[in-house]
C-alpha cells in the first residue's frame, strides 16, 4: 500500500483552530458565524479532496515532530479515518447552521465562547480521525475532552457544574488512570505505538498482560460509553441541544468508539485478538451494554435522556461489530458510525427544535405534537427508523452487515442480542411518534395550528433526515471505505 | 568574546547588581533598565554557551587563569548549559513582569529589591555553572541570603516563615559544607572532576559514604524534599508575588540540579546506584513526597499555598526520577527541571497578576476571573494543563519519561504515585477553574446577567506571561530535539 | 519537641562518630589533605605571586573567585538588613528634643518646630542619657589608633596575618565604638547612610571590577597578571599588586557593611540615637 | 578496648567538633526562643569551622607565612612543604566565617521584625497569637 506525504491532514486539523482568533476578535455575531461557516466549508473541502486518493487504497502521511524515539506526532489518513472525518466535517456544517438557530432562538449568553470551543472540538475530532499512532490519538482525545467541557457546562449554574464534574471525572480520569499507563506499557514492551494491521505486539507476550492492557484501553476511552463507564453521557444532557447533538452524533462518543476500534484493529490486530480469543470478551461486554442501555432507555421520560441511553446502546453496536472480528461485522460496525451519526443527529435536532418551539422536554408532554410540528416529527420518525435499522434508511445497511457478521463469526448469542435490541429500539421510539400523530383530540396537548421552530432549526434536521434516507440509496461511499479499512 | 561566556553569565549580573544598588541612591528610575539589561545579557550569553557546548562539548573555564585543581574552574557541559538557559530566561521574563507589582507593593525599596533580585540570579547561575565544590557552597549562601531578603519582604507573617526557612537553609548549607569537608579530608581536593577521579579507590570508606549522605540530606533540606519540606509552603505563600515568582520556579530546581550533579559527576553513578544501592529507599521517599504533596495541596483553600504544596510533589517527581537509576528516569528528571521551572513560573506569574488586580489569592477572591482576566486565565489553563500532564504541554513529556523509567526499573509504586498526582492535580485545578468560571452563581440559566467588564492586568505583566505559556507548548513539541541533542549527552554512558 | 530533638541529635552524632572512624589522625602530616594540594601552594606561591603570606595569596588569587563572592555575601547581608529594617518616609514626631551643649539644658519643641542646625544645640531623643565622660574621652583617644592599625592590617596582609577582612572589621569596629560611646546620631553624622551604602557597593565593585578589567584586557576573569602592562611591572608582581587592590576593596566593603548592619539593627531602622 | 583509647585520643579534634555541632543542632531543634535558636545556629556553624581548621594542622609545622623570603624576585629560595601547615582550610574558613556573620546579621534583623510585630520572641506565644487572628 503506497503512501503519499502531504500536509493536508495537518491543515484539516488546524483550519478550525486558526479560525478561533477570528471568532474572538469579530465584532458582530454575523461576522463571527460567517467565519465559522468558512472554516467548516474549508475543512470539508480539504477532507473531501483526500477521498479519491484514499479510495485508490493510498494512505496520506504527515509527520509533525518526533517527540520520543519511535513515537511522533504523526497523521495518517486511511479508509477508516477518512470515513469518520467525512462524517464529522459534514455534520459540523449542519450543526453550525442549527446552532445559530438554536442559540439565537433562546438568546443564550456568551455565544462567542460557544462557537470557539465548538471549533476547537472539531479540530480535535479530525485529529483523532487522522492520527497515525496511539500517542497522537491520545493527544487529540485529551484536547477534545477539555475543549468540550465549557460546552457541556455552558449554562454555568449548579446543575451544569455538577454534571461537568461528572463528565471530567469519567472522561479525563479514565484516560489518565487507564489509557496513559497502558500506552506506556505498550511502548515499554514494543518500543512503538504506530497503528498497523497486524498490531504492534510480537504475540509472544503472556495472555494475562494482553487481556489487562486490552481492558485498560477499552474502558480507558470512556467516551465510548461502554458500561460501567457510561453515566457521564446522560449527565452531559444539561448542555444546549446542539452540543448534545455534537457530543452524541459527531464528536465525543464517536471519537471514543473510534479510538476503541483503532485499539482493537491497530494496536492489537485482528489476528492476535482472534488467536488469544479476546474478541469474545469485548463482544459480551458490548452485548451487556446494548441490552441494559436499551432497557433503561425504555423507562426514561425525558426525551434527551432517552436518546442518550439509546446512544449508549448504539455505540456498543459498533464495538460489537468490530469485536466479532469477522469482515462483515467490521464493515457493519464501521458504517454504523456514519449511519447512526445521521440518524441520531436528526433526533437530537428534533428534540432541540421542540424545546425551542414549545419549551417541552418530556415525552409525556408531547402528545399530539405532530399536529403542531409535522415536519419535525416526520424527520424524527425517519431518524428513529434509521437508528432502529429499518429501510428505507441508511441504518438498515449497518444493521444488515452486523447481522451477517454475527453469522459469519457464528456467534448466535450476539445475533439474538442484535435482534432483540432492535425490537427494544422500536419499543422506545415508536410510541413517541405514534402519540405525536395519532391521538384523540381531547388528549392532544396542542391545538391544530402548525407552528414550527425557526427556519434555522428546521432546515438542518430536514437535511439530515434526507441524508439518512439518501444513505439508503447511495451507501456505496461509506461501504467502500469500510471495506478498504477491513481489507 | 565567545570563550568568555561562562564568566560573563555570572559576572555581568553581579556587577550590575552593585551598580543598581549604588544607582538607587542617585535615581530610582535607573534600577529597572539596568536589571533588565543585565539579565538580558545573561540570558543571551547562556544561550550562546548552550549552542557552543552543543558543537564543542564540555567547556572548561579557569578563573584567575589557574589550572584546576589549584584554582577554581567552571565546567560547562550539556547538563548545566541547559539549566543555565532555563534559569536566565525565567529570571529575565519574570523581572519584566515583576516591575508593576514592585512599584505597587514597595516603591521606596525598589532599588535594594532589584539588587537582591539580580544577586539572587547571579548566585543561582553561579551554582549551576561552577565546577568547584566549595565555590558552590559560597554561591549557595549568596542565593540563600538574598532569597531570605526577598521572601521576608512579604506580608506580616513573612519574617517568621522566612526565619524558619533561614534555620533550615543554614542547616542544609552547613551539612553540604560538612560533606565537602569530608570529601576534602579523604581526597585533599575541592574540584568536582578531580574528586571524582580520586574517589574510586575509596568507595568502601565510611567517610565517603558519610560525605555522600550528608551532602544529600543538606541538598534535600534546601529543595524541600518531603520529610524536610516544612519551611517551604509558608515561606512561599507569604512572600510578595514578585519574589515568589522568581524563587519558587528556580531555587528548588537548582537544588535538584545540584543533587543530579553530585550523583552524576562527583560520586559517579557506579558508586551511587551500584555500590550503595539506596535507590529503593529514596524512590519510596519520593513516592511519599508525591502523595503527601498532592494530598496536602488538596487540603488548601488558598491558591498560593496549594501551588507551594504542588512544588513539594514536583520535587518528589525529580528526586524519584533521578534515583530510579536508569537512563529514562534520569532523562525525565532533567527534563522535568526545565519543564517544572517553566510551568511553576507560569502559574506563579498568574498569581502575581491576580494579586495585582484582585489583592488576594484565597479561593473566594477568584470568582468570575475568566470574564475579568481572560488572558491571564488562559495562561493559567496552559500552566495547569502542563502540571496535570496533558499533551502537548511540556509537563506531559517529562512525566512520560519518568513513568517509563519507573516501568523499566520495575518500580510500580512510583508509577502509581505519578498517575495519582496527575489525577489529584486535575481535581485541584478544575476546582479553581469552577470557581473562576461558575461563581458568582447567576439565577435562571445565566441569561442576560450583566457581564462584569474585562479588567486585565497591565501589558508588561500579561505579555511575558503569554510568552511563557507559548514556551510551555513549544518546549513540549520540541521535547524530542531537547532530549536527543542535549540531555542524551548530559547523562554519562555508564547509566543505561 | 525536646525529646525529638534529643533523638535526632543522638542519631546524627552517632552517625558522625561512626564516619570519623576512617579519618586520618589529628595533625597527621601524611593525610591526603596536607599531601595533595597544599604542598603546591606552599612551594609555588612565592614564584607565582611573590606573596609570602600563603593564605593571602590563596585567598585573593588562587581562589580569588570565592573571595569575591564572599565579599558579595557580606554586601548582600548588609542590603538585606537594610531592606528588612530601614523605615523610609516615616513622618517626624511632633515633639523634638534639643540639648544646649554648653549648659546641658534640654529644650522640648512642639508642633514640629525645629532648631536649624546650630553649633551649640544638638538633637537628642526623648530617652537620651548623658554619655559617661570617661568612656567618651577614652574612646575618642582610642579610635584614631584603631583606624591606623586597621590600615596597617590591610596594607600588610602580604607579609603578616591580616588583609582586607580583618582590617575592614577593625575599621568598622572603630566607627561602631564611636556610636556606642557617644550615640548613633553622632556616628551617622560622621558617616551618612548614603555614603555607607554607596561605599559598600563600591568596595565590592573594586574587586569585581578588577576581575572584569582583566577580562577586558583579554585574560580570564580575575587573572591579575593581565594588569602588568598597566602597572608597568612584571606579571608576577602584577599579581601581588592585584591582590593589594582587591584587599582594599574588601576592606572598604567589610567596614561599611559592618557599620550598615550595626546602625540598622541597633536602631531597628529608625536611625535615631539607637539601642 | 586497649587499642581503642589511642584512636580516641588521636582523633580528639573530631569528637570536639561533633559535640559542639550536636549542641548547636539540639538548640536549634529544641529551644523555644528564636534568638536561642539563632545562637544554636552560630554554634553549629562554628563547629564546622573548627573541623575544617583542625584538618589543616600538621605536626611540626608553623603558620603558612613564609619566613625570610621577602618581596619580589625571591623565587629562588627553596620552601619545604613540611614546614608549613596546610593553608587551604584557613582560606576556606575565612569564607565560612564571613558567611556565618552575614547569616547571623540577617537572622537578627528578621528577629527584630518579628519582635516589632508580636512583642515576643517565644515561638509558642507567637504561634498562639497567629492562631488567634
Amino acid at each position: 500500500m503506497e503512501t503519499i506525504t502531504s500536509i493536508k491532514p495537518l491543515l484539516a486539523v488546524l483550519v478550525s483552530l486558526l479560525v478561533v482568533p477570528m471568532l474572538v476578535s469579530s465584532r458582530s455575531p454575523n461576522v463571527r458565524e460567517g467565519w465559522t461557516f468558512v472554516a467548516a466549508i474549508i475543512k470539508l473541502a480539504i477532507v473531501a479532496s483526500m477521498v479519491p486518493a484514499v479510495l485508490q487504497g493510498m494512505e496520506i502521511v504527515y509527520t509533525v515532530a518526533e517527540v520520543f524515539p519511535g513515537v511522533a506526532i504523526k497523521f495518517r489518513v486511511d479508509a477508516f479515518g477518512m470515513l469518520f472525518a467525512l462524517v464529522a466535517s459534514t455534520l459540523w456544517i449542519v450543526t453550525t447552521i442549527y446552532s445559530i438557530g438554536y442559540m439565537r432562538g433562546l438568546n443564550e449568553h456568551s455565544q462567542t465562547r460557544y462557537f470557539c470551543f465548538f471549533a476547537i472540538a472539531l479540530s480535535a475530532t479530525i485529529g483523532v480521525a487522522f492520527s497515525a499512532n496511539l500517542f497522537t490519538l491520545y493527544l487529540f482525545y485529551e484536547m477534545l475532552s477539555f475543549a468540550t467541557y465549557p460546552l457541556v457546562a455552558h449554562h454555568q449554574d449548579q446543575e451544569a457544574r455538577s454534571s461537568g464534574r461528572k463528565y471530567l471525572l469519567y472522561i479525563v480520569g479514565a484516560s489518565i488512570a487507564l489509557v496513559l499507563p497502558a500506552m506506556l506499557i505498550c511502548y515499554n514492551l514494543t518500543g512503538t505505538l504506530e497503528f498497523s494491521k497486524q498490531g504492534i505486539f510480537t504475540g509472544t507476550e503472556p495472555k494475562a498482560t494482553m487481556t489487562v492492557l486490552l481492558l485498560m484501553l477499552v474502558f480507558g476511552f470512556a467516551k465510548a460509553g461502554i458500561m460501567p463507564f457510561h453515566s457521564w453521557l446522560p449527565a452531559a444532557m444539561v448542555a444546549p441541544t446542539p452540543v448534545s447533538a455534537l457530543l452524541h452524533a459527531v464528536a465525543v462518543v464517536k471519537v471514543g468508539v473510534f479510538s476503541v476500534v483503532r485499539v482493537l484493529t491497530g494496536v492489537f490486530g485482528i489476528d492476535l485478538l482472534a488467536r488469544l480469543n479476546l474478541g469474545t470478551i469485548i463482544c459480551y461486554i458490548a452485548a451487556f451494554t446494548i441490552i441494559t442501555a436499551s432497557l433503561i432507555a425504555l423507562s426514561q421520560d425525558g426525551l434527551k435522556r432517552r436518546l442518550a441511553f439509546s446512544t449508549i446502546g448504539q455505540l456498543s453496536y459498533i464495538v460489537l461489530g468490530v469485536a466479532l472480528l469477522s469482515p462483515k461485522g467490521m464493515i457493519g460496525g464501521m458504517t454504523h458510525i456514519a449511519m447512526h451519526a445521521f440518524g441520531k443527529i436528526t433526533l437530537f435536532f428534533c428534540a432541540g427544535a421542540i424545546f425551542v418551539a414549545t419549551g417541552k422536554k418530556n415525552i409525556s408532554e408531547m402528545v399530539g405534537i405532530g399536529r403542531r410540528m409535522p415536519v419535525t416529527m416526520v424527520a424524527f420518525f425517519i431518524g428513529s427508523l434509521s437508528v432502529i435499522g429499518l429501510p428505507p434508511t441508511g441504518g438498515f445497511f449497518s444493521k444488515w452487515y452486523l447481522v451477517q457478521g454475527t453469522l459469519q463469526a457464528d456467534q448466535w448469542p450476539m445475533l439474538v442480542v442484535l435482534l432483540s435490541s432492535s425490537l427494544l429500539n422500536a419499543a422506545y421510539f415508536f410510541p413517541i411518534v405514534y402519540k405525536a400523530f395519532f391521538c384523540t383530540p381531547e388528549e392532544a396537548m396542542f391545538e391544530n395550528k402548525i407552528e414550527e421552530a425557526p427556519i434555522w432549526c428546521v432546515v438542518p434536521l430536514v437535511v439530515t433526515a434526507a441524508g439518512s434516507i439518501a444513505l439508503f440509496f447511495y451507501p456505496t461511499l461509506f461501504l467502500k471505505l469500510a471495506e478498504l479499512a477491513t481489507r | 568574546m565567545r570563550e568568555q561566556y561562562p564568566a560573563i553569565i555570572v559576572v555581568v549580573p553581579l556587577l550590575s547588581a552593585l551598580v543598581i544598588s549604588a544607582a538607587g541612591w542617585v535615581n530610582k528610575r535607573l534600577c529597572f533598565p539596568i536589571a533588565v539589561a543585565a539579565l538580558g545579557v545573561a540570558a543571551f550569553s547562556s544561550i550562546g554557551l548552550l549552542l557552543r557546548v552543543m558543537d564543542e562539548g564540555v567547556i572548561v573555564y579557569q578563573l584567575g587563569g589557574w589550572p584546576p585543581p589549584m584554582g577554581i574552574a567552571y565546567y560547562v557541559d550539556h547538563l548545566n548549559a541547559l539549566v543555565l538557559v532555563v534559569v536566565s530566561i525565567v529570571a529575565f521574563l519574570n523581572v519584566i513582569a515583576a516591575k508593576k507589582s514592585i512599584e505597587q507593593e514597595f516603591p521606596e525599596k525598589a532599588a535594594p529589591f532589584y539588587t537582591l533580585y539580580v544577586l539572587q540570579v547571579a548566585g543561582l547561575l553561579g551554582i549551576v555553572v561552577t565546577g568547584d565544590a566549595f565555590n558552590l557552597y559560597v554561591l549557595l549562601e549568596i542565593a540563600a541570603l538574598t532569597g531570605y531578603g526577598l521572601l521576608a519582604m512579604g506580608e506580616e507573617r513573612a519574617p517568621l516563615s522566612t526565619l524558619n526557612y533561614l534555620y533550615m537553609g543554614t542547616i542544609g548549607a552547613c551539612l553540604y559544607l560538612l560533606g565537602v569537608g569530608y570529601l576534602y579530608i579523604v581526597t585533599g581536593s575541592l574540584n568536582m572532576v578531580d574528586i571524582a577521579r580520586l574517589l574510586p579507590p575509596l568507595y568502601q570508606s565510611k567517610a565517603v559514604l558519610a560525605a555522600f549522605i550528608i551532602c544529600m540530606v543538606g541538598v534535600w533540606l534546601k529543595m524541600a524534599f518531603f520529610p524536610l519540606h516544612a519551611w517551604l509552603p509558608n515561606a512561599y505563600t507569604y512572600a510578595t508575588s514578585s519574589a515568589s515568582s522568581l524563587i519558587a520556579p528556580l531555587v528548588t530546581k537548582v537544588m535538584v540540579y545540584v543533587m543530579i550533579r553530585l550523583i552524576l559527576t562527583v560520586f559517579t553513578p557506579e558508586f551511587v546506584f551500584a555500590t550503595l544501592a539506596l535507590n529503593n529507599v529514596v524512590v519510596w521517599l519520593a513516592v511519599i513526597a508525591i502523595v503527601m504533596g498532592a494530598i496536602l495541596a488538596l487540603a488548601e483553600r488558598n491558591l498560593k499555598r496549594m501551588l507551594a504544596f504542588i512544588i513539594v510533589a514536583e520535587v518528589g517527581y525529580m528526586v524519584g526520577g533521578a534515583w530510579l537509576g536508569n537512563r529514562a528516569g534520569m532523562t525525565g528528571a532533567i527534563l522535568h527541571i526545565v519543564n517544572d521551572a517553566l510551568m511553576t513560573l507560569c502559574v506563579f506569574m498568574v498569581v502575581g497578576n491576580i494579586v495585582y488586580k484582585v489583592k488576594g489569592y484565597a479561593f473566594e477572591n477568584l470568582q468570575g476571573l475568566f470574564r475579568k482576566m481572560p488572558f491571564t486565565m488562559g495562561a493559567f489553563v496552559v500552566g495547569a494543563m502542563s502540571i496535570i500532564g496533558v499533551p502537548p504541554t511540556c509537563g506531559f513529556f517529562s512525566k512520560w519519561y519518568l513513568i517509563l523509567g519507573a516501568l523499566q526499573a520495575g518500580h510500580y509504586g512510583f508509577m502509581a504515585a505519578l498517575i495519582f498526582s496527575s489525577l489529584v492535580s486535575v481535581v485541584l485545578f478544575f476546582r479553581i477553574f469552577e470557581i473562576c468560571y461558575y461563581e458568582p452563581f447567576s439565577d435562571h440559566h445565566g441569561h442576560d446577567h450583566p457581564p462584569e467588564p474585562m479588567d486585565e492586568a497591565p501589558l508588561t505583566m500579561v505579555v511575558p506571561l503569554l510568552i511563557v505559556a507559548v514556551i510551555l507548548i513549544l518546549v513540549g513539541l520540541y521535547t524530542g530535539d531537547i532530549v536527543n541533542h542535549i540531555i542524551k549527552f548530559a547523562i554519562p554512558e555508564g547509566l543505561v | 519537641m525536646k525529646i525529638i530533638g534529643l533523638i535526632i541529635t543522638i542519631i546524627t552524632g552517632a552517625f558522625l562518630v561512626y564516619a570519623a572512624g576512617d579519618f586520618p589522625a589529628w595533625a597527621d602530616p601524611n593525610s591526603p589533605a596536607s599531601t595533595y594540594l597544599s604542598p603546591y601552594y606552599i612551594e609555588k606561591t612565592i614564584e607565582d605571586t611573590s606573596v609570602p603570606n600563603i593564605v593571602t595569596a590563596v585567598l585573593a588569587d588562587y581562589r580569588g573567585f570565592d573571595t569575591m563572592f564572599e565579599t558579595t555575601v557580606i554586601f548582600s547581608a548588609g542590603l538585606v538588613c537594610f531592606i528588612l529594617l530601614r523605615i523610609i518616609g516615616r513622618k517626624e514626631p511632633e515633639t523634638r528634643h534639643y540639648r544646649h551643649i554648653l549648659t546641658g539644658v534640654t529644650v522640648r519643641l512642639k508642633e514640629g518646630r525645629k532648631i536649624t542646625t546650630s553649633e551649640d544645640f544638638e538633637r537628642i531623643d526623648d530617652l537620651w542619657t548623658p554619655p559617661d565622660l570617661i568612656i567618651k574621652t577614652g574612646c575618642r583617644l582610642l579610635i584614631p589608633f584603631l583606624q591606623i592599625f586597621a590600615l596597617y592590617v590591610i596594607a600588610h596582609g602580604h607579609y603578616s596575618p591580616g588583609g582586607g577582612f580583618q582590617g575592614g572589621v577593625i575599621l568598622g569596629a572603630s566607627i561602631i565604638l564611636m556610636s556606642i560611646s557617644h550615640d548613633l546620631r553622632t556616628s551617622v553624622e560622621r558617616m551618612r547612610e548614603k555614603v555607607v551604602a554607596i561605599l559598600c557597593a563600591v568596595g565590592v565593585l573594586i574587586y569585581a571590577g578588577t576581575g572584569a578589567l582583566c577580562l577586558l584586557l583579554g585574560a580570564n576573569f580575575l587573572d591579575y597578571s593581565a594588569l602588568a602592562p598597566m602597572l608597568h611591572v612584571d606579571p608576577i608582581a602584577a599579581r601581588s599588586h592585584g591582590i593589594l587592590i582587591v584587599e582594599i576593596g574588601v576592606g572598604i566593603a567589610v567596614m561599611t557593611t559592618m557599620i550598615w548592619i550595626y546602625t540598622n539593627i541597633s536602631s531597628a531602622g529608625k536611625y535615631n540615637q539607637g539601642l | 578496648m586497649a587499642e581503642l583509647i589511642p584512636t580516641i585520643i588521636a582523633k580528639y579534634n573530631y569528637w570536639i567538633y561533633i559535640i559542639l555541632m550536636m549542641i548547636g543542632l539540639y538548640a536549634m531543634i529544641a529551644k523555644n526562643n528564636l534568638v536561642k535558636k539563632i545562637v544554636g545556629m552560630s554554634i553549629f556553624q562554628t563547629a564546622i569551622i573548627l573541623f575544617y581548621v583542625s584538618i589543616g594542622v600538621k605536626k611540626g609545622a608553623t603558620i603558612p607565612i613564609l619566613e625570610g623570603v621577602h618581596g619580589h624576585g625571591a623565587a629562588h629560595q627553596v620552601v619545604h612543604a613540611a614546614d608549613y601547615v596546610n593553608p587551604l582550610p584557613h582560606v576556606l574558613m575565612l569564607t565560612a566565617i564571613v558567611v556565618g556573620v552575614s547569616t547571623l546579621g540577617v537572622a537578627l534583623a528578621l528577629a527584630i521584625r518579628i519582635y516589632n510585630r508580636y512583642n515576643t520572641l517565644e515561638e509558642d506565644e507567637i504561634l498562639a497569637q497567629i492562631r488567634k487572628e
